[in-house]
């Protein structure tokens, strides 16, 4: 079973929550300012999904992603400055200005980076897993996808090796209902993606795949909830398959034409939104307890502020950081 | 029928257009194709044009969709494959080049391969290291495949409908930042480019420049700045990098005795290395001086604009890299 | 329901099984006296898989298969004479001896070939399978592959497409229990290879891959039921992934040191081999064939020993072959 | 220690198990390299002395065996992938190309990639088009790699431990028809060669020959034929493809003037285009001839031996090529 989460900590969730909100919304205003540049995929709706699941770990333990990664960032505890001056491309960005948007990471709280070629990042996942089984570590790695990379090979190859050699890996599909334009039952034969684990479920001797649930993704606690118990399973045996049920409020990137889905269809989600459900949960729960949301809905904006004075003050890259970090020297 | 001013992307959609009402069995699959239009816009309406049966949008499956392709251009249809961006195409190799490329030859001839694989190329959009190869050179070493790289509207829709008709595989490469580029492109639905032949795009008689895609826009740029110095460069657009022809650039070598190659690749085993390889061997006795690359850096590309740009080729390199040589 | 085989059909059966037989003996042989080169896949141990499985097919149809191809080729009809000259690399094989063993093709009757990259045909499948769809033929696509050959990406990305799209295709693993040395529960996360089937199976609007039997591929006539019924889905519905429970009682291939089962295992299976089950069959059920069945079994040898002779005369490819057919002029 | 003749497999097979037997952190992951002991028999024995834990049989995923070997040396291990032919891995490009190379830079230094992945190439076994490839140079376009490709027991085993010991991700290339090849070699376990040194393999003053791997075979008998004619070969065996080490060549172009490059890449877009290219640059002085090029022909190999060897290079092609030189 998972710790019960104190106020103290659900109202730090409450705040992951609402600091990501707003870097996202100020990530799109600095985008059309044309001081974000390249693809920027933004972290609204989903929030809940990469709060709940980062909250569910340990410290040693590992976090990956793919390109949508601000949220994980923020949530493992990314400095939210450095962050943004990642985004703004400066040398004081957590990838030295040359990952960008797609590419954060940070080694030290264990955070293995975004990455842009969809599937790509999974047989690292593997990889990162081994090396802790290994050495005897007794960490589990999350390895967060979309829905859409579910249906590349990379997602097959590594979610079976995975399953042959029991590793601790919880494969986390944030199923947002499309992949780019292309809503899941036109690209997955199966529209139930946990149902894939079937593929790798059931080995020799007891190996395989546990088939996780399809959790509610804009609700915080009950993400936090599945993912301890896919932690505390892969941690003992190895890999678990979990889907999380959540949208993407924005487009895909900047600049998506959104032909795909009705305004309706957004709206309908909108009303859903994992944050304000989870405001009014702590609003229930916790009597007296708005001031200190309102609190924290401000200190968030000025964080925000404060990490974009940080990143336009931050000095850019240089020739020298071009031409470093090819090899090791 | 007359010329039409138009983009890149307008001459892209107009020749698939055109091979899709010519040819039933010419259809389109791909990420994003349909519903969405595709993601550069190229086959935006396709999909109410034509239907889902010849648009077809797939899962994010590179591998099989470069490998159904193949299998359907064997079974007798003309797919037109797209792979989003040629970054992706690399987990499509093993389908390009042994499948693609060599199910002709490995059968004895038993099966034709008219199969036309779409794809955009380039970096410079700070979309970092795993986005922004131009890697054609490494699809055009290998044998059974053709390799076209249009750097105009008027090339990109002579050369695809070529492709479209012709009954090889095709890789076809246009540059993701040079799509809205204008040129006077024939409306006639007739109009076709021929596979495999060079275009000399400038003349001039003091310096060879050879180059294709988004280097003949630096070289252009290029040329014009030399030109109120007083030097004429002579510019030869490769449009396909394989068949690779150099004919004309042995010509346009013969009366300027200088060359300079002008590239978006990485700096080692690129186009400019053949070029100048075949150079040194057939003008051996015209070299006034060695031939000169102009290339991208031996770097992953950053994110940052300001240093993503200092790795890329542009046309005040090429005007130094000239300078340096005439 | 499969149409019943009369005794003339089944009797040409044997005589495939056999003539499959003899034919790798032969090669094998061969291989040994230098006369066959490259890499060699016997199919000792499997003809019953696909015997039943081609026979089960229309002459419209389409099969495809990996390197370890001669019994198919043999069973889909194609001239035995060309096919031992590909083996032999002669001028008049099959693939005018530029293909080989792994490599052997007719297109005319619809024989797409083998393929060496494990995996690569089956995206190939998924496109013939398309193209005869589009062209609104009644045709389905059998492709068979390896056990092994179920963890790559290419199995994930055209298996998923196959049930996005509803292609006509019969997915046959030839389950022989290794892929080169590995054991089927060393490679695979699900070692009952038809479960895959349930990651493509439950699609939107009820698409998707239907899971197929676990068929005694041993076994000519449930091989042929089972495909047959696959066949029929197939050109209804859409894919289908059936598994043949097989065995092969050589080497992976010639020289294999076999590390990695023991003789009792193989001796095991040399008892079940599906020709002397099926004559056994035969015997019981139509008094007196045994004269034919002899009959049948001196011919095959004589078969193979013509087809040697024809390879070994025909004449080698010379340059012009070697520069032919890589561009369609 | 004193040295010991031993072939290219044995030189292999000491290295790795050297390394493994120094440092914990090394392990071996790919198709058969357990229970099987190796395709090539590299690793026959290792499963016994170093179990299961450290010799790990995979599935049949070169996408997997490359990208989760990255990821474990993200991670602090020493991962040996073994992809068993270069063939396989053009399925594995986008995990070499796109993640071992790159993501140190991507993520600015944040990660170490001390990953070897072993691999074999070449043709000339009569296997056909697919499995027929020695495509070295298209890994050897990208930074952020090292390329070695061995052509002597000696380098195999110096090259192979350095290639462990070093930080940096290294693609491995074993020529699959050399195996059986003799040298002494030292049975000093701190014989390490270094990374992107090329070395003279011949001493000569009328030619340079440049090669690497099965070319240096072809180019030792074609030099000991020339001087049975008075001609004088010196080799340069690169060794690496990336860091290329071109300073040997150029020393020894000083005093030939003369170049023929010996590969059994494909023809266009090779190593020979690159030296070339670079010899024209920086030896323009000094060429009394065009710089040669000895490869395979363009097309894909067939499986009838006859015809296969016509397409290869031979020690008598390269005889030819230096013959029509000097
Ligand atoms: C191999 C590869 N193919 C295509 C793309 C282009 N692309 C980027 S994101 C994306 C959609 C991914 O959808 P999903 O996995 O559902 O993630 P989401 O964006 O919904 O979070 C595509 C097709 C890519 N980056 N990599
Ligand atoms: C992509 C790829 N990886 C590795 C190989 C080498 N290889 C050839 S056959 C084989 C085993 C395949 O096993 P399986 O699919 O079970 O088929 P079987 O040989 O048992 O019929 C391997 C690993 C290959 N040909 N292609
Ligand atoms: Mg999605
Ligand atoms: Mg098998």
């Amino acid at each position: 079973m998972a710790r019960q989460p104190n106020k103290e900590t659900l109202l730090d969730w409450y705040r992951q929550m609402v600091l990501i909100r707003r870097f996202e919304e100020r990530c799109a205003e600095l985008y059309q300012q044309g001081l974000i540049g390249g693809f920027l995929h933004l972290y609204i709706g989903p929030e809940a999904t990469g709060v709940g699941a980062v909250a569910a770990l340990r410290e040693q333990d590992h976090v990956i992603t793919a390109y949508r990664d601000h949220g994980i960032a923020l949530a493992r505890g990314l400095d939210v400055n450095r962050v943004m001056a990642e985004m703004l491309g400066k040398r004081t960005g957590v990838s030295g200005g040359k990952g960008g948007s797609m590419h954060l990471a940070d080694r030290d709280l264990h955070m293995w980076g975004g990455y842009g070629i969809v599937g790509g990042h999974l047989p690292l996942a593997a990889g990162i897993a081994l090396a802790a089984k290994y050495q005897g570590k007794d960490e589990v790695v999350v390895a967060l996808m979309g829905d859409g990379s579910t249906n590349i090979g990379y997602f097959h190859e590594s979610l079976n090796l995975s399953a042959v050699w029991d590793l601790p890996v919880v494969w986390l599909v944030e199923n947002n209902q499309y992949g780019m334009g292309t809503a899941v039952g036109r690209a997955s034969g199966a529209v139930e993606i946990v149902n894939k684990a079937n593929a790798y479920c059931c080995g020799a001797d007891g190996h395989g795949m546990l088939q996780g649930p399809r959790v509610d993704g804009m609700d915080v606690m009950a993400v936090y909830d599945a993912i301890s118990e896919a932690a505390e399973h892969a941690r003992k045996y190895g890999p678990v398959l979990v889907e999380s049920l959540t949208y993407r409020l924005e487009g895909h990137s900047m600049g998506d034409p959104q032909r795909y889905r009705t305004k309706e269809e957004v709206e309908s989600f909108q009303t859903k939104g994992p944050i304000g459900r989870f405001r009014a949960l702590l609003s229930d729960k916790y009597k007296g307890v708005e001031s200190a949301l309102d609190r924290i809905d401000e200190e968030a904006l000025k964080a925000v502020d404060d990490a974009v004075e940080f990143a336009k003050n931050s000095p850019d890259p240089t020739y020298d950081d071009l031409v470093s970090h090819v090899y090791v020297d | 029928m007359a010329d039409k001013v138009i983009t890149i992307r307008e001459a892209l959609s107009a020749a698939l257009r055109e091979e899709m009402q010519r040819d039933e069995r010419v259809f389109i699959m791909g990420e994003e194709v349909g519903v969405w239009g595709g993601t550069y816009a190229v086959t935006r309406g396709f999909i109410d044009e034509f239907g889902e049966k010849r648009v077809r949008d797939t899962p994010i499956s590179e591998m099989v969709i470069a490998g159904a392709a193949v299998g359907a251009a064997m079974a007798g249809l003309r797919p037109i494959a797209e792979i989003m961006t040629i970054n992706f195409a690399f987990l499509a190799l093993d389908a390009i080049v042994n499948h693609a490329a060599k199910v002709r030859y490995m059968f004895n001839g038993q099966f034709t391969v008219p199969l036309v694989i779409r794809t955009t190329t380039g970096g410079g959009k700070q979309l970092g290291a795993t986005h922004s190869h131009a890697p054609e050179v490494i699809f055009a070493h290998f044998p059974g495949l053709y390799v076209g790289v249009p750097g105009t509207a008027y090339d990109a829709k002579g050369m695809l409908k070529a492709s479209i008709r012709d009954d090889n595989p095709v890789l076809f490469v246009e540059h993701s930042t040079m799509l809205q580029r204008r040129a006077a492109v024939p409306e006639d639905p007739d109009f076709v480019l021929p596979i495999g032949k060079s275009d000399v795009k400038r003349r001039g008689k003091d310096v060879t420049i050879v180059t294709y895609g988004k280097g003949l826009e630096w070289s252009m740029t290029a040329a014009d700045t030399l030109s109120k110095d007083g030097i004429e460069a002579e510019i030869v657009d490769l449009r396909w990098l394989r068949p690779l022809d150099l004919e004309p650039v042995f010509e346009s070598f013969k009366k300027t005795n200088r060359c300079v190659v002008v590239e978006e690749s990485l700096p080692m085993f690129n186009i400019g290395a053949e070029v100048a390889a075949q150079i040194q061997q057939e003008m051996f006795d015209y070299m006034d001086a060695p031939v000169k690359r102009v290339s991208a850096m031996d770097i992953p590309l950053p994110y940052s604009r300001e240093i993503e740009l200092m790795a890329l080729p542009s046309a005040e390199k090429v005007v130094a890299a000239v300078k340096e040589l005439v």
